[in-house]
């Protein structure tokens, strides 16, 4: 757990990169995307699930466990019906630019 | 490092590179679907193979740790089954809550995470302080990730009408506020550095609970869309404090990644409102039900008949639909795109004015025509045809208010300033709504007492078939 | 001069996240602006200077000190060049949107 | 990590942040300006810090370096006046060859890095395989560094007239190619994997330096601006190569910053000239002198008289101006400004049409009008103009070629497929060169014989001022 300096800088530059990244992806979205891509954004952030994964594979002692079960379930809540709902927001603007009924 | 371990960075890598393009390609109507696959992709590739090597990024795993695979497994099981079945499950119009829901999931995770790791550090070196900027980061996840998880819950709340929707205030609010953000401070500095207490870190994370509720009990129901866009921003942030926290870059740079693109999109949101985010926050705008009672009632509204409405469309050259947050709840969309069908076939130009914030959430309407079919190009945004409606025979309310009233051009209105569609300056308005209910901003509507208007009352779905079926037999 | 694994791959997720930054960044630049944006971003790779500053100061013997002064003549002119030039080109869009004479 | 060296990473990101910030900033017309100012207060910010503190980044710096300190005073002395006196006196014309020579030198900085890394690190472990990780950033620093050297003096030359400007290639030039590629590969992976020689990579260096030659020589001279931004951006990498070597963060930030976007902007360049990079770099478009020769000369052109053209202009409703390459040769924008106010205070409607590849650098007409403070708001993009040539009384092009080609319209000629300007809709065409010299692209151009077209030949500045002249009699 002990973290070197060195790292610590080093995820700082990440920081502050992905910081940017993440800025000016996004930045020239039309409005008609904000919602899906705000539901995107979200079950990206689903990632979570990854570092519950990881503290519930060294847990012991029943509080522990308990707490990082459910951490699993909320991460993986996140992650799946993240993406399963934007799917389903975009696949409502798949008619675009003509679509017949 | 071992091979094992760089294999683990690459992994890393190639995850935080889909997640760029996945928010890269949501950002574009052609591409956005591609990119919530390839987002899915990447969270499947990480996830997988976290599942199958955890060991190796953890260095100082349990070696006991092959008997807790379960609680991934069953976890895993109980969490996707939910996921999938709710989302698929929801109602279109339902959407903003369940999004709520899933980022405070989310939260609620990475604070779970920051408690686990803290236990467990207790655990290992018991009473030792820990060093700072990893105690820090600890204490941002579980604060973050807390107000996160509950904030969400009241979002979810408001929107489904578990809670009352008004901004829920009491005396003295501000102040409770202030001392619950004083005192988790001052429980922050001492576990940081006096004296790594696990009550007291426990207590750290019930306060961050209840400053969740407290921060967003008093903003308006109709708020919440732009209420639950920051709360991502925040899980994100709480993300990416985890991944400071367990040195995994990918947590590090998804939450970043959230964080960034969830900030200016809650700006872009609160923008086209014409509102700032302090005003969305503290303003306890959307007061709903109180300002309607002072607003109408006396004024005479003209009325007009679903069958004199059909002839007045039928045999105009131009009709421009309206739709707002009415139709959403009438789920109205099937019937409109009928309407518009038969208009057309008579010969009638039919077009649809967006308004950018008709609706609960940012393309609402979009998303509700496009379900129903409506040709993408009969949709124009407001700026396009905010200068044609002069030269339109009728424009068609269908269950907007606020996006289409005139007080928005004076001062002294909560939506003063807020851009609106010009459907006074079409031949005739008919106005499609249950009664004399206000919009979001509670506020009077005095397009509706225009001598040029006429109100369709009743709910809009049997509103708009009556229109249907007096166009048939025009 | 050992470089650990780590390093290097902290480096690779710089090196990742800059190429996006970049390329997002400039993608939206209007055509009117092509060669100052190239002529700053010019520039901005004058910052070999500072590593031709660093190995300057380590350097003995005269092929290395030779080696090492060019270098930093060379940088140098990078860095100042590049940016006088780019400024001077920019100076002439400050007529713009009704300039008179 | 001592203090120091923790403030200079943070030294570093602030740096990178500046950079960032300065690129994004010249993107936008509004703001480019300070982009380019902040990225100059970054730079300064790195390279102070850097010269107060360089044994803090060094940890195995030489103790008795401070004796080191004149090579930088001096070397940084002779380099700001280089650099500074040549950015200052260049002409407008000659800036494209100006920026090649810059980068040229950041180029050969970049190489001579490497060079000296790795003579001192065979200095320290003689005979020792250096790290692979290690030796392929040196090498990659050397090779792209060598290239961007000489790539950048040939594109200078061609560009400056020292050097042939057409495309020079002698038989067997490809094979020759190959076979310096596949030597360099080899003492690459001999140096890297078998044995340090010193002596191999100081002739790895010397064939990346012919290469660069051999790359560059078979392009033609119009095609320069393109080469330059392409290396331009391997200046870039080499620089982020160096950075890894030196384990520099914000070398490696900065090279890869201005790599990236160094390639995204030569793709949107070539995307100007509706051609392909490989088109480009392997084509040998441009063959200038040869072509022309094929072309015209035969047909009958009409030519028209300085005052006959005034008379025409000055009784007009509508002029448009097409500037291009000829006119920048001439230096004509100031008589060129003059003829359009006197034309407006005439009551003629003066507007300008700029093609985006008119001239030898994007936005080349652009610095030259704006330099002769013509308003901003009469220079029109092709797209914006093109469709208003049809109620012109007079395009007057003055020094523009390929950007007004008919033949671009057709099939089969190098520019085919090019958008062009439509001047041959306008009701009279006036075309001011010097003679029958072609373009860029060495072709001839049906519209100086097409009967709306009247020549007027001389210099192009003259020709203006006699326009003038006329313009005041008329
Ligand atoms: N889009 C977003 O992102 C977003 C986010 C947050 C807030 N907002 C706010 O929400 C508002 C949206 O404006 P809007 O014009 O779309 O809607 P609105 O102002 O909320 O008005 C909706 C109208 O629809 C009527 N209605 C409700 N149910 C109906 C039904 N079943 N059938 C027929 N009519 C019905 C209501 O009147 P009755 O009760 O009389 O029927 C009401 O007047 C704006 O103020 C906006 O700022 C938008
Ligand atoms: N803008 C860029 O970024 C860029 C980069 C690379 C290549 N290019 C290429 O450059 C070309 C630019 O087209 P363009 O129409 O601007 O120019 P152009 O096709 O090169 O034609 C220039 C014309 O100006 C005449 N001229 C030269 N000196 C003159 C003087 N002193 N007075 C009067 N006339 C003079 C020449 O004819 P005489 O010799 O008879 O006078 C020639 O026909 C395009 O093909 C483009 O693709 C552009």
């Amino acid at each position: 757990m002990e973290l070197t300096a060195f790292e610590l800088l080093s995820a700082l530059f990440i920081l502050v990169l992905a910081a940017f990244v993440g800025y000016e992806v996004v930045s020239k979205v039309p409005t008609m995307l904000h919602t899906p891509l705000m539901s995107g954004a979200n079950a990206v952030h689903g990632v979570i699930v990854v570092g519950a994964m990881l503290v519930a594979s060294t847990a012991h002692g029943p509080i522990a466990i308990v707490l990082a079960l459910v951490a699993v379930i909320l991460g993986t809540i996140n992650v799946v019906g993240g993406f399963v709902v934007t799917d389903r927001m975009l696949e409502m603007f798949k008619g675009r630019g003509g679509g017949r009924g | 490092m071992s091979t094992l371990e760089i294999l683990t960075f690459l992994v890393w890598l190639v995850a935080s590179v889909t997640f760029i393009f996945a928010l890269k390609f949501l950002a574009s109507p052609k591409t956005a679907r591609t990119g919530n696959l390839l987002g899915a992709a990447g969270m499947a590739l990480i996830v997988l193979w976290t599942f199958f090597t955890h060991d190796a990024t953890s260095p100082e795993a349990d070696p006991g740790m092959f008997g807790n695979w379960w609680i991934i497994i069953v976890g895993g099981a109980i969490g996707a089954v939910i996921g999938w079945f709710s989302a698929k499950r929801v109602a279109m119009t339902a959407m903003p809550q369940m999004v709520a829901i899933f980022n405070g999931a989310g939260g609620g995770a990475a604070a779970l995470v920051a408690v686990v790791e803290f236990l467990r550090d207790q655990e290992l070196h018991p009473g030792e302080l820990l060093p700072l900027a990893f105690i820090i980061a600890t204490l941002l996840g579980a604060i973050i990730g807390s107000v996160s998880l509950t904030g969400s819950i009241v979002a979810w709340g408001k929107l489904q009408g578990v809670i009352a929707s008004r901004p829920v205030r009491y005396p003295g609010s501000q102040i409770v506020t202030g001392l619950l953000f004083l005192v988790l401070i001052g429980l922050a500095v001492y576990v940081a550095v006096i004296e790594p207490s696990t009550p007291l870190f426990l207590l750290f994370v019930v306060l961050a609970l209840i400053l969740g509720v407290q921060l967003t009990m008093p903003i308006g129901g109709a708020d919440m869309p732009v209420v639950i866009s920051l709360l991502n921003a925040y899980t994100g942030i709480a993300v990416a404090a985890t991944g400071f926290v367990l040195s995994n870059y990918a947590l590090l740079i998804a939450g970043t990644l959230v964080g960034a693109s969830g900030t200016i999109l809650t700006q872009l949101m609160t923008r086209a409102m014409n509102r700032s985010l302090v005003n969305v926050l503290f303003a306890g705008f959307g007061t709903g039900g109180e300002a309607a009672a002072a607003g109408e009632g006396e004024e005479q509204l003209r009325e007009i008949s679903a069958e004199d409405a059909a002839v007045l469309m039928a045999y105009g050259k131009r009709v421009v639909i309206v739709p707002g947050y009415g139709m959403a709840v009438a789920q109205a969309q099937g019937p409109v795109r009928e309407l518009m069908d038969l208009l057309i076939s008579k010969g009638v130009d039919v077009q649809f004015a967006i308004h950018p914030v008709a609706g609960r959430m940012p393309g609402h309407m979009n998303v509700l025509l496009a379900e129903a079919n409506v040709p993408y190009d009969r949709l124009k945004e407001m700026d396009e045809i905010n200068d044609d409606f002069a030269d339109t025979d009728v424009a068609l309310v269908i269950g907007a208010n606020d996006v289409v009233n005139p007080l928005a051009r004076e001062e002294g209105s909560p939506i003063s300033g807020m851009p609106i569609l010009n459907v006074d300056q079409a031949q005739n308005v008919i106005v499609l709504k249950r009664g004399r209910g206000t919009g979001f901003a509670g506020i009077p509507n005095p397009l509706f007492s225009n001598e040029k208007t006429a109100m369709l009352f009743g709910d809009a779905k049997p509103s708009v078939e009556n229109l249907v079926a007096g166009v048939k037999q025009a």
